[in-house]
This record gives structure tokens, C-alpha cells and sequence, in this order.
């Protein structure tokens, strides 16, 4: 079964040392830039071995001027339960490396990131709009879009 | 990406850029795929979506966690009552409620026939697709037809049910609601064997079907396939079995598994899938207990959705839906509103590897292929 | 031997032609093949589906006797619960702004539901505190212009609690009975002029 | 002769025997282009309207039903929208040509009419070359879906000509083989000769026969591009191959080709294997009895209704006896039970790739369609029981081996699929 976060944190630190991890309510919170080695070391490790990345989905935080992309894997081969990964980013300047290489799952749910909030992920294989067209600009998703008035009712 | 095809290089040949969709009689929606074509071969293959694009997310992010409701009947709209279903247990999970035991079986029993509404749909247009003029669509919409009445009886509307609640159902089901559900529920094998008459052993089929669109089971892994097309690889991953959520332990049921992986595969597993749901919805009209249909609090929050406040912090709740793993994340702030509400479509991220199954196969194929990995446009463009 | 799925394949589909002739249905019978009660479809103007009770589709306000005695008392509930935003109220004011009150309750001066927004999704009747909207079940709705056709006046929408009862006679029960279990609970401790019942 | 058989005959004699000597062969060349001409379009109508009928009935629901009584009138209001519609021409298309292919495919369909032998000495052009003229103009429609194809200049009408081609070509040889055994036993190439030589047996009842119907029924299906050969117009990949680009009246004419086709594939499988317009070895009175055995005691309908069907039954026999069935109302029975398999296919089957389709033609019916010469050949020279016995065995040998060669995994057993917890 897997470990509670506290044990998969202690675990990480060992295997990686040097990498620096927080424990937050959700689950662990890694700093983006290795962020690619925690995600190597938790799908290769045979202990965790988390080969399905189920979910991947940024959330937008504009009162700390900060965006998260949050990361649920889960392990097929075990088949055991979530181990939930954050990264905070600057809203401004949102880039993380791209999981895409790791977890070819995570192709299209990174470029629906970057379409609707703009996270730029280095390293995805093809980088473009997912949901709307080619020549939209801004990010839907972000609290701050401003939606043309609608005249609901008139 | 050596193309399998054997296309002599010596002869200079042209290749051609075909738009299958979005207006396309089989592309399930308004679906695009730009096609490279080698003569029939398919060379390269960009799916283009978007065209359904309501952003379903940010309305959820607008109104309240009952007010999403409706809208989750628009997501994948074969399967109304999974997709409350996914949505109810998400919001157990971050507001702690406890669902009425005769609710959690009520919601089972629907979960399992839209598992029956969504599989005899997909099987009867992945033939339409194969060219049968309608014959096997209409014969699973017969049947498909006989458990939506079902549905509108109990939820009042045949799609778009709005039925499931945390906490339970919104309403009990009515009277004689469960003996009509008993006899079609007996009545299915009847229908699926001679449904299986028709299509399974149908030596066409089989010549369209076998070693098409092929997946390996560490691409469907490592592409985060889930659902029918995941286990026809193999991969015995059901949700169901592996989170044991809502009171599905209490049910003895096997996860049909594929061998090869094809589209053939993904077909038979999806019927073999229906036989398995009819034993589920057995066992669970047989042990349905009498009570209340929706937990008190569950009523409470129904009556005035304003007053549901979760705590603060996040839930990531799934479920074993008939496309895959439908998984809905919601991050609250303790307002009434989810401050984040995203769903994790299962027909969006095993669209991934369409491209992998297609190379090199002919243009017939690439519509079978889409067929097989049953996608439903509500779903991927949300 | 190959072409025997092929063959087996057609005998469905002939079983199915001749089942849904009742002499067709006869000689299946006589063969001892089960058979199912002929065509399923059904040809829609002449013979039309008769709906379960709890079929939906547009709301409608709820008055009892005459229509102005309606049960709604423009709380705008339903229009801050409405998932599309559907519906839009506006209470009836006299000059100085206070609101008007018709048989001890408010009313509203305007309520629109436009139809071609509403998914009848049936929130409204499950958070309206007064039972005053239900949804309806009539289908037959086409019109040819949005603006004009498909945005219900009050004046649209108000039907009798007795078509309610005629459509509806189990739900019917339950609301009228829920009506008069709270019309006893407030008349009886106060005894004095009905108060406005306030929210649950 | 009796004379509802001759009927017709009669009448066309009564009529020339008014006219001057001189004028007859003229007036009789134009009395038989005149009934092909109504008789044509007619039958076209009525074959949408069977097919409709049919098919809705496989799936369960009515059919046309609201024009006229039984929908019969559907096929009179199909073709008044068609006149209706509105003619589009893509820009990019070669108007000559975009004209000219419906038109080209349609004529052949029905100069095909020409050699069949309707009934008794009722054949509209008694070529001793029938045959051969059957299969020169049937190619020429191959012509006119790849000029539709290429005139639309659009993607998805190209592919559908370009398959139609290929598939149209590669179906042509089996048929040929499969008729040439025919020609060999009967010796004539005209039809009425082939048709006159099935008197007492008809070919379809020899182990030749037999697999010479099957496959010159299956490639005429393939030739007319039907379900489940209808790769160039299959609707789920390519919208509706080469007739894409087509609306309005060009579109009605691509649309009558094909059913004149199918039509005629089904008239000259029964001309060249069910024996024509002869009518059933069957002695007429066992024919009414097992009808009246089946109104008897097949339908639930009450005791006096049945009792006068079964009398009903009888009555026809006995009147068989005395006037036995027209011929030609046997030649257009045994042509719309083949109509009726037709639409089956149409309605059950799901359709093959187009390689697989090719495969089919060339790996298995081409090979078939020699053996069966082969076979033909031991049939006619060796007495009754061995002859057809050899052939027979030779047959379903050379079947198995061929299915053995092309299709290996379809003899594979079925695949086991494991059931896990």
C-alpha cells in the first residue's frame, strides 16, 4: 500500500538529496525546477512505482500572484491511491518543465494548461492551443479574463 | 515511426491532406482530424478539437456546487448519471457527507444501466461506422431506449437526468419503478446474444476488426488510457475494484481483460463489460434496503444550495465511468462557490494516442479506430 | 465453416422482419423462436409516447383558484439558483418603492423564464421555499421566433394548482400536503395575520 | 400455347398485323424501346421503395408510410424533389463532364434491359451474342463514376472514383469465369439459347451451378458498388464518394443507374443460373398444397378465416392446373426474391475494406472461377453420378485450400479473454 505523504516525503529526501519538499494539506509541494526528478524517481522507484498519471491541472491564485499545477498519480502496477504533487509558479512568468517525456498521459492535459492559463510547459513535444483556435489570445481560464457582456436577458 | 505499409520509395508519389470533420457523418461529434494520406495510408494524423468548447469549468466556478449538476448531464451526454455520480462523490469527499444507504444502492443501479446505455450506444456505432446501414444501431438503441424510459421515470428526463445528489438521489425512485427495472434487466442477456449473433463470429467483422488499430499495453499505460480500451490492452485496471468507492466491495463482479488489444478487443470487452453490469444490477436489486433515498444533510443542501459552505482545501474524487476514469477536482475556499473545478475527461486523454493507432492503416480503419476509442465531443472539449 | 457468421448475421435480421408482421409473429411462434411484441417505433403524430408522471420540461407558476392568487412571492431564489440564469424577476413596487402585497404576500410585477435558455433542470422547483413553481410537461413548444415566442411572460406561465394535480397527482399530493401541514403550523401559534413565511 | 403465358406476344402481333408490311419492323423496334423506356424508370422507383420498406422492417420501425397508402407514392414525391433540388456545380468542377457521367452511366443500365428474356419468346432483342453484349456495356459504367469522380475535383470524390475503378475492373474477371462455365455446357451465348437449355434442370441445381450463381451474384453486387463491396461510396469515410459533389436530377440519375443495375445483376443471375423465366420442376399442386398447409396452420387468426384460406389455397391450385403460371410472371419473381437477398445483404452486412475487397477477388474468386470450369467440364463428360459427384468434391476441396491460403485466422479459434477480479 502506499505510505502516508509524511513517509513518501522522508523517502524522496534520501533517494534525491537536495531536493526540497514541503508538506502542504493537499500533498507534496515540489519546486519547479525538479520537479522532473521527483516525477522520474516516483514512477521508477520500485517502492512507489507511479505509472498513471491520472490528472493534471493548473489553479489560479491572482490574490498571491501565484498559479499551481497540480499533478494526481496513482500506480497501476500497485494499484494504489493518490499521491498529489504541486508547484507553485509566478503568475506572471508561469513555466515548468513538461512531464510529457515521463508520462506521455500528461501531452494533452499540459497543453490545455497552457491554453486556458497560460503555464508554459519546456520540453512538450507540440506546445499549441488544444481548445480554442489559433488566433485567440489571453487565458480563459484565469479569474481575471474579462468575458464580453453577455446581454442574458434583455 | 518506420511506416509499416510497404510503400516502395522509387515510385514519386504525392501525398495527400485530407480534413476528416468537423462536419463528418462519423467523427461522434464535431471532431476534426487532418489526415496525411500516402494513397490510403494514413502517414500522419492531427486531431483538432475545441469546436464543443463551453468552458464548462469557469460556469462551475460561477454557481454553486448543486448548480454544476445540470451541467455535468452535458459533459458526456450517454452517460448522464455517472457523471453526477462522479460529481456527487467529489463533493462527499470535500464536504464529509454521508450518503443514505438506499440512496448509495439507487445510485449504483443507475451508474450500472448508463454502463448498459453507453455500450450498447458505442456498439452500435462503431457498426454503423463499419458500413452496417444502421441494422445493429437501431437493434441497441431498441434496447437502450427501454432503460431511458427507465431513467425519465425515476429522474424525469430520458438524458440530461440531473438525478444523482450528495448525499443520495434527489427524489426515491416511484413505485413498480424497480420490478420494470428487474424485467429488463432480465431480458438484456436475451438481446445481447443475439446481438452477439449478429456481430461477433460475422466474419467481416472480423476481417475489419482483428489486428486494427493495435494498442501495446505499456503505450496505454504510460498514455494514461483508462476504461474499456485500457483493459483491452490487458491492463487489469478497474476503478471500481481498485478504489472500492460508493458500495461497489459489497458486489461480486469480474473485470473482463483483452488480449491483443485491437479493435476487435475493445468491441468484445465492452460486451463482455455488459454481461458483467447485469450481474452487478442483480445483486444490487436484490439487496436494496428500504429507508431514505438522500441523507438529511444531502436534503438540506438540495433545498438551499447556499448554505453548503465546504471547508477550505481540495478533493480529487473518480469514478469508473463507461468511457474510463471521469475524475472531478474541486478546490474549495469555504464560499459556496468552488474557487477551482476542473474535470479530468476520459475520452480527451485517450484521444493521446489516436494518432499511435492509426499510422499506417487505411482511411477505413482510422473511422473504426475512432469508433473503438469512443469519444463523446461534450466530454473532450468540455 | 467461414460464411456461417455471415448466415447467422441475416438470420437475425430476418427474424426481426418477420416479427414485426403479427402472421410473421405467428409462424416464429409456431417454430418455437422467442419473440418480442413487434416494432418497437412508434409513428409520432398518430399514437404519441405517453410520458411517466415525472417528466419535465418548462416551469410554470403555481395559483390557486384565481390567477392572481399566485403562490410566488418574487424572493428571487430561483433566479440567484438558476444554473443558466434563465429566469428574471422584478417585484411589484408601488411609487415610493414598497413593495405591494396582494392576499398578505408580495408578488411580482414581472417574471420572465426564457425557454430557449431553460434546461429544465428542475433546480428551481427544489429550491423554491413556497411551492409556488413546478415544471410542466407539455412538449409541444415550437416557435419560430426567439425573442417574441420563447421568453415566458407571467402571464405565460401561470397555470392552476389543479392542472398541477391533473399532471402530476403524486407530486400534487405531497406539495399540497407539505402547504397545509405549514398553512396549520402558522396559523394555529400566532392565530393573528398569516406572517410571511421566511425562508427554511 | 396458352394464352396468358402470351399475352403479351399476342398483342404485339395483333397490333404489326394492322400496320402496313413495310412499316412493322420499325413499329415493333419502337413498341419494345417504348415499354423498356416505361418499364426502366418504373421498376427503378419501385426497387427504392421495396428497399425503404424492407430494410426499415429489418430495423424495426415502418418505412415510408405517409405519401399515399403504404408509402407508395414516395417514390413519385422522391423524384419530384429531385427535380426540385437545386443543381450545384463546385466552381472548381469540369461542367462538361459533371454532366456528362450521370448520363453516360445511366444509358448503359438500360441498354442492359435489351438481352434479357422477360418470358417465353419475350426477349426485346434476341442477339445470339447476348451475353457478350451484357458484359461490354456493364464495363462502360465504370467509365462514368470515374468521370463524376474527377469532375467534382474534391478530395473524398477522387478516392471514391479512383476505389470504384479498381474495384469495378477486379470484380469483372470472376464474373466472366463464372459465366463462361455456362456458355461451355449450353454452347450459345444468347441468353434465351441459355435459357431454353435449363428447361428440365436448372444450372443453379449443379455443383457448378451452384457456385457460378454465388459468384456471379457477388461480384454483380460488387460491380454495383452495394453493401458489403460499397467502398467507393461509403458514407462513414468518404462522405459519399464519387457522388459527393452531385444534388438535384444528376444526383437521381447516379441514383437510378445503380438500381438498374442491381436489377439487372439480379435478372441475369436468374436468366443465367435460376432458369429464366421457367417455372419451378415442381409439380403445380404440391406447390398449393404446402401454401394451404401453411395458412392452415401457421396463423392465429380464428378457425372460419383460416378454413377459407386453405379453400382460397387450393382454388389457385386447381386453377394452376388448368392455366399454369405466365412465365413471366415467374422470370419477375425469381428476379424480386433476388432483390429481396439484395437489400438483405444491404441491411445485415457491414463492408469490407478495400484491400480485403480486392484480396476477395483476385486470391479466392479468381481461382474459384477456373476450378469451376474445371469442374463444369468433368460434369458434362462423365454420366449422372459421377460426374457430379467429382465435381462436387473438386469444388469443396479447391474452396477449402483457398479460404485455407487467404484468410488462415478466421479458421483460428475464437480468442479466450480472461476475467480478472
Amino acid at each position: 500500500m502506499l505510505p502516508p505523504p509524511e513517509e513518501i516525503k522522508s523517502a524522496l529526501e534520501q533517494l534525491l538529496p537536495g531536493v526540497s519538499l514541503t508538506l502542504d494539506a493537499g500533498g507534496l509541494i515540489v519546486v519547479p525546477n525538479d520537479l522532473v526528478a521527483v516525477c522520474r524517481c516516483l514512477k521508477e522507484n520500485e517502492r512507489f512505482s507511479l505509472d498513471y498519471l491520472a490528472n493534471l491541472t493548473a489553479v489560479d491564485y491572482p490574490a498571491e500572484q501565484r498559479m499551481d499545477v497540480v499533478y494526481h498519480l496513482y500506480s497501476m502496477a500497485k494499484k494504489h491511491g493518490p499521491v498529489t504533487l504541486k508547484v507553485k509558479l509566478d503568475r506572471n512568468q508561469p513555466v515548468v518543465a513538461s512531464v510529457t517525456p515521463i508520462w506521455r498521459g500528461a501531452e494533452f492535459q499540459e497543453r490545455e494548461a497552457y491554453d486556458l492559463f497560460g503555464v508554459r510547459f519546456e520540453g512538450h513535444p507540440d506546445l499549441r492551443r488544444i481548445l480554442m483556435w489559433e488566433g485567440f489570445e489571453g487565458h480563459p481560464m484565469r479569474k481575471d479574463y474579462v468575458v464580453e457582456d453577455q446581454d442574458v436577458l434583455g | 515511426m518506420e511506416l509499416k505499409a510497404g510503400i516502395s520509395p522509387t515510385i514519386e508519389t504525392q501525398q495527400l491532406e485530407v480534413n476528416l470533420g468537423p462536419q463528418h457523418p462519423s467523427t461522434h461529434g464535431v471532431f476534426r482530424m487532418i489526415a496525411t494520406l500516402d494513397g490510403e495510408t494514413i502517414v500522419k494524423l492531427k486531431p483538432v478539437m475545441g469546436y464543443l468548447h463551453r468552458n464548462h469549468e469557469q460556469i462551475g466556478e460561477r454557481i454553486t456546487y448543486i448548480g454544476s449538476f445540470p451541467f455535468t448531464d452535458r459533459l458526456d451526454y450517454f452517460c448522464a448519471m455517472s457523471n453526477n455520480f462522479g460529481l456527487a462523490l467529489a463533493i462527499e469527499q470535500l464536504g464529509g457527507i454521508q450518503a443514505s444507504e438506499r440512496g448509495e444502492y439507487l445510485r449504483v443501479i443507475m451508474a450500472e444501466l448508463t454502463r448498459l446505455v453507453n455500450h450498447t450506444a458505442v456498439i452500435g456505432f462503431l457498426l454503423n461506422d463499419m458500413g452496417a446501414f444502421g441494422t445493429p444501431l437501431l437493434y441497441a438503441f431498441r434496447e437502450r431506449e427501454k432503460i431511458l424510459d427507465l431513467f425519465e421515470a425515476a429522474s424525469g428526463s430520458r438524458m440530461m437526468c440531473n438525478y444523482v445528489r450528495p448525499g443520495g438521489v434527489r427524489e426515491d425512485v416511484p413505485e413498480g419503478w424497480l420490478e420494470r427495472t428487474r424485467a429488463i434487466v432480465n431480458a438484456f442477456p436475451r438481446f445481447l446474444d443475439e446481438f452477439e449473433k449478429l456481430l461477433t463470429e460475422n466474419e467481416i467483422v472480423q476481417q475489419r476488426c482483428k489486428h486494427v488499430g493495435v494498442l501495446s499495453k505499456e503505450l496505454a499505460m504510460n498514455a494514461s488510457v483508462t476504461g474499456p480500451m485500457l483493459r483491452a490492452s490487458g491492463v487489469n485496471y478497474d476503478i471500481r475494484k481498485v478504489d472500492g468507492y460508493s458500495i461497489y466491495p459489497r458486489f461480486t463482479f469480474r473485470v473482463p481483460l483483452g488480449t491483443v488489444g485491437d479493435v476487435y478487443d475493445r468491441y468484445y470487452v465492452r460486451i463482455l463489460e455488459m454481461r458483467e453490469s447485469l450481474k452487478i444490477l442483480e445483486q444490487a436489486l436484490k439487496g436494496i434496503p428500504g429507508g431514505p433515498a438522500i441523507s438529511p444533510k444531502g436534503q438540506a443542501i438540495g433545498k438551499a444550495p447556499r448554505t453548503f459552505r465546504p471547508p477550505k482545501g481540495a478533493a480529487y474524487g473518480r469514478i469508473e465511468a463507461p468511457k474510463g476514469e471521469l475524475g472531478f477536482y474541486l478546490v474549495s475556499d469555504g464560499s459556496p462557490q468552488p474557487y477551482r473545478y476542473h474535470v479530468r475527461a476520459p475520452s480527451f486523454v485517450n484521444l493521446t494516442v489516436l494518432e499511435d493507432l492509426c499510422i499506417g492503416h487505411k482511411v477505413a480503419d482510422v473511422i473504426i479506430i475512432l469508433g473503438s476509442v469512443d469519444i463523446v465531443m461534450g466530454e473532450v472539449d468540455r | 465453416m467461414i460464411g456461417a457468421g455471415v448466415l447467422r448475421g441475416m438470420g437475425v435480421t430476418f427474424k426481426t422482419l418477420l416479427e414485426t408482421y403479427p402472421w410473421g409473429r405467428a409462424i416464429l411462434r409456431t417454430l418455437q423462436i422467442p419473440v418480442t411484441d413487434g416494432i418497437f417505433t412508434i409513428p409520432y403524430p398518430e399514437t404519441k409516447q405517453q410520458h411517466p408522471e415525472r417528466f419535465r420540461y418548462f416551469p410554470f407558476l403555481v395559483y390557486d383558484g384565481t390567477p392572481d392568487n399566485l403562490r410566488c412571492v418574487a424572493c428571487k431564489i430561483c433566479e440567484q439558483e438558476c444554473p443558466p440564469q434563465s429566469i428574471h424577476i422584478v417585484m411589484e413596487k408601488d411609487e415610493q418603492g414598497r413593495p405591494v402585497k396582494a392576499h398578505g404576500r408580495t408578488l411580482p410585477k414581472q417574471f420572465d423564464v426564457d425557454m430557449s435558455i431553460c434546461m429544465s433542470c428542475r433546480i428551481c422547483v427544489d429550491v423554491c421555499p413556497f411551492d409556488a413553481i413546478e415544471m410542466d410537461n407539455e412538449y409541444e413548444l415550437s416557435a419560430s421566433d426567439r425573442y417574441e415566442h420563447m421568453i415566458f411572460d407571467k402571464h405565460k406561465l401561470l397555470k392552476s394548482a389543479e392542472y398541477f394535480q391533473k399532471i402530476k397527482p403524486t407530486e400534487a399530493a405531497t406539495v399540497d400536503q407539505r402547504l397545509a401541514a405549514k398553512k396549520a403550523k402558522t396559523a394555529s401559534p400566532t392565530g393573528d395575520k398569516p406572517s410571511q413565511p421566511s425562508g427554511p | 400455347m396458352n394464352s396468358l403465358d402470351q399475352l403479351f406476344v399476342n398483342a404485339n402481333a395483333f397490333l404489326l398485323g394492322l400496320l402496313p408490311v413495310w412499316a412493322r419492323p420499325w413499329i415493333s423496334i419502337l413498341v419494345r424501346l417504348s415499354v423498356i423506356a416505361v418499364l426502366a424508370p418504373a421498376i427503378m422507383m419501385y426497387l427504392t421503395w421495396i428497399e425503404r420498406k424492407i430494410i426499415a422492417r429489418m430495423q424495426n420501425r415502418f418505412g415510408p408510410d405517409r405519401v399515399g397508402v403504404y408509402g407508395l407514392a414516395q417514390p413519385l414525391a422522391d423524384g419530384l424533389k429531385m427535380l426540385i433540388k437545386e443543381d450545384i456545380v463546385p466552381r472548381g468542377a469540369d461542367r462538361l463532364l459533371h454532366l456528362a457521367a450521370p448520363i453516360l452511366s445511366v444509358v448503359p443500365a438500360i441498354l442492359l434491359f435489351a438481352v434479357l428474356p422477360f418470358g417465353r419468346n419475350m426477349i426485346p432483342a434476341d442477339l445470339n451474342v447476348g451475353l457478350l453484349y451484357f458484359f461490354a456495356v456493364s464495363s462502360v459504367g465504370s467509365y462514368a463514376i470515374f468521370m463524376g469522380g474527377w469532375a467534382s475535383r474534391s478530395k473524398f470524390s477522387i478516392l471514391g472514383a479512383m476505389r470504384s475503378v479498381a474495384q469495378i475492373i477486379s470484380y469483372e474477371v470472376p464474373g466472366v469465369l463464372s459465366v463462361v462455365a455456362v456458355i461451355m455446357v449450353t454452347g450459345t451465348l444468347s441468353t434465351a439459347g441459355i435459357v431454353e437449355a435449363q428447361a428440365e434442370r436448372w444450372f443453379l441445381f449443379t455443383p457448378w451451378g451452384f457456385v457460378g450463381c454465388l459468384m456471379f451474384f457477388l461480384s454483380g453486387v460488387a460491380e454495383v458498388n452495394r453493401t458489403p463491396f460499397d467502398m467507393p461510396e461509403a458514407e462513414s469515410e468518404l462522405v459519399a464518394g464519387f457522388h459527393t459533389e452531385y444534388s438535384g436530377m444528376k444526383f437521381a440519375l447516379w441514383y437510378m443507374a445503380e438500381f438498374l443495375e442491381s436489377f439487372a445483376v439480379c435478372a441475369f443471375t436468374v436468366t443465367f443460373f435460376l432458369g429464366g423465366w421457367h417455372a419451378p420442376a415442381v409439380p403445380f399442386w404440391t406447390l398449393a398444397l404446402l401454401l394451404a398447409i401453411i395458412v392452415g396452420a401457421g396463423t392465429r387468426l380464428a378457425i372460419p378465416v383460416r378454413g377459407a384460406g386453405v379453400l382460397a389455397m387450393l382454388g389457385a391450385g386447381a386453377l394452376w392446373g388448368a392455366q399454369p403460371i405466365p412465365s413471366w410472371i415467374w422470370f419477375f419473381a425469381k428476379t424480386y426474391a433476388l432483390i429481396f437477398v439484395l437489400v438483405w445483404l444491404r441491411g445485415t452486412l457491414p463492408r469490407l475494406r478495400i484491400d480485403q475487397l480486392m484480396g476477395l477477388a483476385w486470391k479466392f474468386f479468381l481461382p474459384l472461377g477456373l476450378v469451376n470450369i474445371l469442374a463444369a467440364g468433368l460434369w458434362t463428360q462423365f454420366p449422372f453420378p459421377l460426374g457430379t459427384a467429382a465435381a462436387a468434391l473438386l469444388l469443396i476441396i479447391a474452396g477449402w485450400l483457398l479460404v485455407r491460403a487467404n484468410a488462415p485466422q478466421s479458421l483460428q479459434p475464437q480468442r479466450v479473454y480472461v476475467f480478472a477480479d
